[in-house]
């Protein structure tokens, strides 16, 4: 398989489409959403990419649950599907837990063996660390998360 | 003209040019964003730096005068290429400190500094400037910056449909409360060639000074200064073959004379003391510390390089790659191209979209293939939100490209779409 | 320490250094003014531009990531040398640039721009900015316009008889109005080396910001900005081995991204408008526009070489010349030197005037012995004023210095007034 | 002769230590001074040497009458002590006639011979044109009675 190959593996370019998790936000006045919600808007500054990304915590499971809307090219996009569907599995712990993983990933320049068990289908991903002006768009998404979960938490301090 | 046996002779002179990327061929279309240097570009630094480095205008022993005189030498065949005297020209470190000395020297201005001769570049409430909606970024944030400084009104001039700017509402839009109207000569993306007398004129009706972003002219076509009539202009040394880390500003040096300084420090006073000081004239008032000397030497091997081939040359050269480059991306199915088709109206910089591709993918899909693109917003977000686009894919040629160049590009173009399943 | 065979070897690592001047051997004693370029650093250069250029932090293409790594590494390598984070270094064209950022920086802020997290950096009327008596104009002129911009009061710590800084009106000088506090680590014309702690913790008892211009410290000595504690510092790439168009601006991090943006333009935003702006964090708020990217590879090298020797082998050597040089000097009949005598307080920079020959003659005889010196004020026109000379004759020294460079130049001095009859 | 002998030749040397010229100035508010006065202050910002030059022109016989304060090097010194006995000799047209032929001169880089007729004492200052850092030095005098002069005249037209 060449770079390229690696890079858009057919899993990536299905996700790319598929958009797991793209759905109409809440919003700050959102009704009948959890009261651990948070929201956070990143941009790309080189390409104008940008994604906003909404997580509710259950109060009681302490499950997230995640809606996004954004642009962007083929490996963001992707990546915000993979992490949709991964995260509806997690709690905030756990999501941390794998979030440092796939942040490794993406930093190892192809040098680090995804673990499977733990990404899931973001381990695909493995080939995007080739393409260090690539990461900034795999990572976009997670960033987002990690800073509207932050948000969520807090809202939750508050209360 | 260059012929086909010039134009591979000039590709021998860039050294960067003969690797291979990826496995294949590099075809550098990326000229728009950077230029490759020729050899004698790169030459010319090695010998400043083995034979000749010194700092300028303060020594008196020979390394210095060695070194002054190659600086000054730079300065002159720098001035003579664009049609400037050689006070004139002040150097930078690139276009954008250039358009901001121009922006923060009226700035200081307009807050006081720089006394009475100073007092024409003054502005604020009531006034405004105007740029336009195909401006670089470094040719619209400063002036926002300005507008904020000095509560002046920051306007635009629109983006008609075919990339060219819609001038019907020139004389609402630039009119008795104008003090700065600045436009670029050449759009970075659509590649359309601005009519500078129209605005030029216009600024003169109404007294604005007129500011032209030069980037993507100078390194292009034959561009003369004192014949645009410009009040201050901007370019870039490493987008026309030279060094990076160098770029200057043109003035008329009666307003280079007055417009206060913005960056102080060494070598632009004539006497400070612990409470006052007085400034030099043009061009040292605004070269503040030690200049990228080897810089400019660099670039002057480069005008040197362009003014041998002859800038007629070169565009004309441009000119047919601009036709055969829009002529072939508008071929490839499901591209949608932005920007002019006149040839003689565009330089040879082709932004597009491809229906169903991000621009990112498309620059990583043609990189595998060896051809270098810019994808992005390219520093013209209004540009690109005007035309409802968050990032084209833009291939940008210089006088080193050939038409093999643009085969390999349209060949890799024409395959994206069933590379990522959407064709 | 260097061996005599170290330094002769290091001699050899700068081509320049080779060559015959007047009829005589080179011996450069103006490395203050600007340093010679060893061929690794050359070769940097022409390595970038012959295999990697392209623009940095903007392209997908593999030149681009290439371009973009070295530019990188180049941060990360300064970043290290002088004790830094790497986001805490942002890339100027010199020293004089860097100071000017942080000065209009503030002056932005006191302008009302910048949002609530500059406000921390306004200051106006009541407040006072305060430098010294023995700056370089590069840190003396930007906050004296700071203080004309906005309204505050510029004052001064003077120079003592003895070439050290007065310092027992400090508490009195910089007082709780005191918003700046701006001073050189070593100054270019006495070689004084100043008492970075003392004045620092004074900054800080009165809460105001300690901005330091280590131009003559990083070059000599090993420098760790985290360890003096300072919060903005400045230095120049040309001083350092490096090449000439690059400097940098240290800033502690939360500081750098509070204060608002100088120079705007492309790569320095996040999102703009035709009637908003939102910046980048630092260090690419400070970066808009094409950056001198072979300078900042060229400047990694120069680091690079500069590491493999080491700082505090530099330092002894430098060490030993300054205590050889002062000596000399005092030696010869009718020479008065400026500036302290303390071997470990001073740098290898040593200034005088020789009675009754003028510095440029003084300089010019040197001259035509193949010694080269700088002649004049040295950007330095209030500490002249404060020793009542208009102009010195200084020699000062690098890595590259060897005590045969220093016999050349003494013996020459002997000589000057002589020739000019007046001995 | 070496480069350096031609520079500082012994009429340099000599003229630096006499300054000639070199007096008391009248300054702005004199007594008895000539109605067409002109004074300029010059400086040369790499060394900071400075140079105050006045001229009067005799309102009967257009002669020129120079004084000057300044400090410098020899060549700047020089070069005001033998343009003040120059001076004497000339009305403000032969003043400009010598001071253009001086101008070229200095730009000359060693390729011009002086005319002695002319210039007088200032021929001797063909050596300095070899050395481009020293060429201010030589014309800083020179620049301050140009300066000076055009005053004196405007103050003659403004009567
Ligand atoms: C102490 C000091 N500060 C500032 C500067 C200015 O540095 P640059 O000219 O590289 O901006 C210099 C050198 O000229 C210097 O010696
Ligand atoms: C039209 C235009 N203006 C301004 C610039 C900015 O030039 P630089 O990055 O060299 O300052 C560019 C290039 O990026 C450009 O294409």
């Amino acid at each position: 398989m060449s770079d390229l190959e690696q890079l858009y593996q057919q899993i990536i370019l299905d996700h790319a489409k598929e958009r797991y998790g793209n759905k109409p936000l809440i919003g700050d006045t959102g009704q009948g959403r959890s009261p651990l919600f948070g929201s956070s808007h990143q941009v790309n500054p080189t390409c104008g990419d940008e994604i906003t990304m909404e997580v509710e915590i259950d109060p009681d499971t302490g499950r997230l649950a995640v809606r996004w809307d954004g642009q962007g090219c083929s490996i963001s996009m992707a990546s915000a599907s993979v992490l949709s569907e991964l995260a509806e599995d997690l709690d905030a712990a756990e999501f941390e837990e794998v979030r440092e993983a796939f942040h490794e990933l993406m930093h190892s320049r192809g040098k680090v063996e995804a673990d499977e068990e733990l990404l899931g289908d973001a381990a695909a991903f493995q080939g995007v660390s080739k393409f260090p002006a690539r990461i900034k768009c795999a990572l976009l998404s997670w960033m987002a998360l990690k800073d509207s979960l932050a948000q969520a938490r807090t809202a939750g301090g508050s209360q | 003209m260059l012929t086909d046996a010039e134009v591979s002779r000039i590709r021998n002179d860039f050294p960067i040019l003969g690797q291979e990327v990826n496995g294949h061929r590099l075809a550098y279309l990326d000229s728009g964003a950077t230029s490759q240097k020729p050899q004698c570009v790169i030459d010319a630094e090695v010998d400043f730096y083995s034979a000749r480095n010194s700092a300028v205008h303060r020594g008196a022993h020979s390394l210095a005068v060695a070194a002054t005189d190659a600086y000054e030498a730079g300065r002159a065949d720098t001035a003579r290429f664009v049609g400037a005297a050689t006070n004139e020209i002040v150097w930078t470190k690139n276009a954008t400190e250039a358009l901001n000395v121009v922006a923060y020297g009226l700035a200081n201005a307009s807050a006081g500094l720089g006394g009475a001769e100073a007092e024409r570049f003054r502005l604020g409430p009531g006034d405004s400037i105007v740029a336009t909606q195909m401006e670089h970024h470094a040719n619209l944030i400063p002036w926002q910056q300005l507008a904020r400084l000095t509560g002046a009104e920051f306007r635009y001039l629109p983006l008609a449909d075919d990339g060219r700017l819609e001038l019907d509402g020139l004389e609402s839009i630039v009119d008795s409360s104008t003090k700065v109207l600045a436009f670029t000569h050449v759009s970075n993306v659509l590649g359309t060639i601005n009519p500078v007398a129209r605005l030029v004129a216009r600024a003169r009706q109404v007294g604005a000074l007129a500011v032209l972003d030069a980037c993507q002219s100078v390194p292009h076509m034959p561009v003369d200064f004192h014949a645009l009539d410009v009040d201050f202009a901007a370019f870039s040394g490493h987008k026309m073959l030279g060094p990076t880390g160098i770029g200057a500003l043109y003035g008329r040096a009666e307003l280079l004379d007055a417009l206060p300084p913005v960056l102080t420090g060494g070598s632009m006073i004539t006497t400070v003391d612990m409470d006052s000081v007085e400034f030099m004239p043009a061009p040292q008032r605004f070269e503040a510390g030690t200049q990228p000397v080897a810089q400019v030497v660099g670039l002057g091997s480069a005008v040197g390089y362009l003014t041998e081939l002859g800038m007629d040359n070169v565009a004309a050269h441009e000119a047919e790659l601009a036709e055969y480059l829009v002529a072939g991306v508008d071929r490839v199915p499901g591209v949608r191209r932005i920007g002019p088709d006149a040839a003689g109206e565009r330089i040879a910089s082709v932004a597009f979209e491809v229906e169903g591709v991000h621009a990112h993918d498309v620059g990583q899909y043609l990189d595998a293939q060896g051809v270098a693109v810019r994808v992005g917003h390219h520093c013209a977000q209004p540009l690109h939100r005007r035309y409802r686009i968050a990032a084209t894919t833009r291939a940008s040629a210089a006088v080193y490209t050939t038409q093999e160049d643009c085969d390999q590009f349209l060949g890799a173009l024409a395959d994206v779409r069933k590379f990522f399943g959407v064709s």
